[in-house]
């Protein structure tokens, strides 16, 4: 059987149903396991104190929502190869996802960046990505909400996540060559992963899979959901012309 | 030059409205559709003028032969009338203007702006761009709203001119265009009801 | 094509049509922004380079709804649509258009402007060339946009949500050519960059657009 | 058992603060709309049996 | 009355409708300033709060053509005319209405853009004490524009023209509060002038605008 | 409760185009404005409802007794049929929007958003607006635009107890309304067209 059955609203609704506790309970287990263990069993770090727990939650956040935009713009490029439902509603659904997990990453960066660099926020150059990521997603949600018509909905958003995928790399090169930035070397004693004595290391390990999860049930919840609003309108539409 | 749709389905708004549809327009006939509001004339003539795909079946029309006039007229209010006949004349590379003034009785007005123009004069103006684009089949959707008896006979004989030199016209409208001659199509009877017609259809049936 | 590249061009010279209110809005900005911030020549020379590139962002971005918007609106577009002109020709011609009634008449009168901000002498040469390279870029994205957000009633906020975070590398290197131009220092690679970023958008873009364009008129 | 987070406890709990809202709004208002969906479609479902019947 | 409010309230939090947009635009000023700019903390901390002020002006003037443009292109604003309702408390209503979407939000967001631009910590609550009280006058003076220029198709730019002229002392006396109080001076005589601009258009300019839009209606 | 114009000469872009036009409406009639197309039609409504001035002549109305419609609709996009219509049953105080929806056979779209309704829907959803005005005066500028057959005899029943309930309707249309009782009036001699009437007219003429 070819993964393209998925992409058949029934199939998905009856697939996802059956994973979907599992997906949810597994993300409550380890986010609740790696947070608990990040926040009360890691000693604080010599040269940034008890900030350092604050890398529980940005770390994983900042890596899940740049996963969340990959994801939509495989669905977007699925739904406008191939024309399946399903595809472009995770891509709707994945998107409020994304952009909360952006904000997450922006707001602990920036109440870290208080006591670091001692500035909430830096026009650095990966902060500045991430800002303007957050206006992607903003623009978006924006344009799913602004267009009545549900496939011409998908049809420009793929275009718009194709697009601006483009333009994302492209930014993130702008903004390089235009400042170079502190966030990785200013203050930290551990920003490559080598450098990461395993006490941090491993819950950390745990948070980006906790937070994996709970995107991917999240998705799966909303793109349930959108199923489920298109099957109602669908019906309720049939109903009118009958 | 001849227009032939085979077991055609149209949908708006993901909902599937006319089914089942075939017919044919040999040059030199007309083709008027009927049908109470919301039965799916306007969606038919946007499917057949290749604004929207069709769900289902089949539509024959010859490359660059068709010219589609909507319930909107597409004037530029800041042009003059004949500025606006102009421009169009110029995408469809004929040079017909003069023709379609006098066709159309707006002689007189070429150099009035079109935002001065009353219902009906405007009117006439968006269907003088027919008569600039020199196309053979005629789509048109309510032709003759906002016109007085005199230029609903007008726009009749002007009908009839573009039968005469082998032209073809459809046209939906609610009131006597005066063409006598004109078939009658009651789309009523292929309102789409079945479910199974309905199945694969819009994108809202994927979730049926 | 040429007919549609003039008609465009007399829609905007007429009455309402737009002519000059970029470059009104262009010049509003450029003398709020001292009134907001302040006089003091220092500061203002300083941040010149920055606020003409936003401000020259920020006009373009006010007319972009008429790209397509008004032809939407009054039915031209089906017409076009079904039109023996291909919808990529038309887009890239009101592209065209819309960067000969705004970023072409901005680029002229940039460096007026400059002069009501301080900018510093050595910027007017770059100030005039980053725009010149810089503006069609922004022309032909926002054209983008606006086919997007064309079925949008009023869309021109939406737009302005979807076309700005395109427009930041343009923005990025446009500012830096100018910057780098006015303290002497080396200018090719934004330079460069700028030229490549316009280039590529105008070839490619129109594809989208028009595909936007179709899906919005269904 | 609170670990004690010195000066920087406001940094720290601010972000684990602010992260708790924005994932439970998100989480509430994801609820929200599935139990709307759900309430819609029941209806709707409801009506079509009825209709069928 | 109530009913035009509640009416152009859900209008514009119904899809396409614009709640929100305007503050997106002030965040994207927010954004792109220091990116043309440049990232150094001092010049934008300077510049922080006349930049504002100049955001949340051109957020306000965007979405000023929607208060009347719409109603008028589909004849709504004929019906209106020709309702019970008389026109300046109409007018009233939907200036107040533009405030509630645009103005308020924009306030309340003002101190997080505060950040980006690093804005002296003793700003923040001048910024929003200047925006609550100065932005209602936006929205009047805005809707005096709006009805001046609603005749005239797509007059957006135009608008732009004719209301930023009148926004200046607004501008100047919000800016002016924001940058003593992060300067730790004394504020009263520019708030209270600005308390005075909002009174005054808030009373008188009602009038004009209803005269105007009678005027377009002929 | 009746409408009095007497000597009236009405203007449109500085012309005068109708002049010493007299008539009374009185409770429980109507009448039906015709004339060709341009004759100044919608201008002469316009100035009955007040939008603009009249050139010269008297106009008699009753305060707050007049409901006009237009060519468009008035209609918002994106609310629903029953919101629409709310909002004007609210504006004009009266809480006649079941009637109305059931009058003009809208209680099936009343969820629908007006975004989506066909021509002719959306047209029937304008008309019922008269209706939650509860207004004594109709003054209607071609009402049955797109409208089927038998939505144009559903309008002539609406109007027709409008009569009967004492109001009265003044109608310009081009095409038959059914209503054979209303009186006609055609247009076409009281166009313009003496010097001495467009003498001091318009502010164009005070240039001539
Ligand atoms: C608003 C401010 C900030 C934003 C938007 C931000 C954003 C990001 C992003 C996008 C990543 C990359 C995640 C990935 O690639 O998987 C990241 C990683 C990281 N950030 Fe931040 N950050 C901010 C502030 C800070 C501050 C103030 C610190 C500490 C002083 C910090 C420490 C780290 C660390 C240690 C990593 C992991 C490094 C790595 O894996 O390369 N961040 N942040
Ligand atoms: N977005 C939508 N969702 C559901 N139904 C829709 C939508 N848009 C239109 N419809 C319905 O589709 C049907 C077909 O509309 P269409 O405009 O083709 O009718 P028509 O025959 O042209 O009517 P008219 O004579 O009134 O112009 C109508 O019943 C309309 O209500
Ligand atoms: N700005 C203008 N300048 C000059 N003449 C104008 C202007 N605007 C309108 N007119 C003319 O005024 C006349 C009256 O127009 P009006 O719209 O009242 O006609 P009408 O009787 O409603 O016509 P229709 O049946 O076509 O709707 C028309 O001949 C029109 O061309
Ligand atoms: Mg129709
Ligand atoms: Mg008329």
């Amino acid at each position: 059987m070819s993964i393209w059955e998925y992409a058949n609203p029934k199939k998905f609704m009856a697939l996802s149903g059956r994973v979907l506790p599992w997906v949810a309970g597994l993300a409550a287990l380890t986010l609740a396991a790696g947070l608990v263990w990040g926040f009360f069993l890691t000693p604080d770090d010599y040269k940034q104190g008890s900030t350092v727990k604050i890398i529980y939650i940005h770390v994983p956040a900042a890596s899940a929502a740049i996963n969340a935009w990959a994801v939509m713009l495989i669905a977007s490029l699925v739904w406008i190869v191939r024309r399946h439902h399903v595809s472009a509603l995770v891509a709707k659904a994945a998107a409020p996802v994304g952009l909360t997990f952006t904000l997450i990453a922006l707001v602990t960066g920036a109440f870290w960046g208080q006591p670091m660099w001692g500035t909430w926020w830096a026009w650095d150059p990966r902060l500045t990505n991430f800002l303007i990521f957050a206006l992607f997603y903003l623009g978006y949600i924006a344009l799913w909400e602004a267009v009545e018509n549900p496939d011409t909905a998908a049809d420009l958003t793929g275009v718009l996540c194709i697009v601006g995928s483009v333009f994302a790399l492209l930014s993130r090169y702008a903004v390089l060559f235009w400042n170079q930035g502190l966030h990785q070397g200013a203050s930290l004693s551990m920003d490559a992963q080598e450098n990461v004595s395993d006490v941090y290391w491993i819950p950390l390990v745990i948070c980006i899979a906790g937070f994996e999860l709970l995107f991917l049930a999240l998705v799966l919840v909303r793109a349930r959901t959108e199923i489920r609003t298109r099957r109602a309108q669908a019906l309720m539409a049939r109903e009118r012309l009958a | 030059m001849e227009m032939r749709v085979s077991d055609l389905a149209v949908q708006r708004g993901g909902i599937v409205v006319l089914e089942g549809l075939s017919f044919t327009l040999p040059p030199g006939r007309a083709l008027v559709l009927r049908g109470p509001n919301g039965v799916g004339k306007t969606t038919l003539l946007r499917t057949l003028a290749g604004l929207q795909p069709a769900v289902a079946g089949e539509v024959s029309i010859p490359a660059e032969s068709l010219a589609y006039a909507s319930h909107a007229d597409g004037l530029k209010a800041t042009l003059t009338v004949a500025e606006n006949l102009a421009f169009w004349a110029a995408v469809y590379g004929t040079g017909l203007v003069e023709d379609a003034l006098a066709g159309m009785n707006l002689r007189e007005l070429r150099n009035r702006w079109a935002a001065s123009l009353s219902a009906g004069q405007k009117r006439r103006l968006g269907l003088a761009r027919l008569l600039v684009s020199g196309r053979p089949i005629w789509v048109l959707d309510e032709p003759t709203v906002s016109l007085d008896a005199a230029s609903v006979a007008l726009f009749a004989a002007v009908v009839r001119a573009h039968l005469a030199a082998g032209g073809s016209a459809l046209l939906a409208t609610h009131i006597d265009l005066g063409l006598d001659e004109a078939e009658v199509l009651d789309l009523t009877p292929f309102r789409a009801t079945s479910r199974a017609a309905r199945q694969d259809a819009g994108f809202q049936e994927a979730f049926l | 094509m040429t007919a549609l590249l003039i008609r465009d061009l007399r829609l905007a010279v007429r009455a309402g049509g737009g002519f000059g209110l970029g470059l009104a809005f262009f010049l509003l900005v450029a003398v709020l922004v001292p009134l907001g911030v302040g006089p003091e020549g220092g500061t203002l020379g300083k941040i010149a380079p920055g606020i003409l590139w936003v401000g020259a962002l920020l006009s373009c971005l006010l007319s972009l709804d008429r790209i397509f918007a008004l032809d939407f609106e009054d039915g031209s577009l089906d017409l076009l649509a079904t039109s023996p002109l291909p919808m990529e020709g038309a887009v890239a011609v009101k592209a065209l258009a819309h960067w000969l009634v705004t970023g072409l008449p901005l680029t002229l009168a940039a460096p007026v402007l400059g002069v009501l901000l301080y900018l510093p002498a050595s910027g007017y040469g770059w100030l005039v060339v980053s725009l010149l390279i810089g503006t069609p870029a922004l022309s032909v994205i926002g054209a983008f946009g606006a086919a997007l957000t064309v079925g949008v009633k009023r869309g021109g906020l939406l737009l302005s949500l979807l076309v700005l975070p395109l427009y930041v590398p343009t923005l990025i290197f446009g500012a830096e050519v100018v910057k780098r131009g006015a303290a002497g220092m080396e200018i090719a690679t934004p330079l460069a960059l700028l030229a490549a970023i316009t280039a590529g958008a105008a070839a490619l873009l129109p594809f989208a657009s028009a595909a936007a364009i179709r899906v919005n008129l269904r | 058992m609170m670990p004690d987070l010195g000066k920087y406890a406001f940094a720290v709990l601010g972000s684990y603060g602010v992260t708790a809202l924005l994932l439970a709004g998100l989480l509430v208002l994801t609820l929200v709309q599935r139990a709307r969906a759900k309430r819609l479609l029941a209806e709707a479902e409801a009506r079509m049996e009825k209709a069928d019947g």
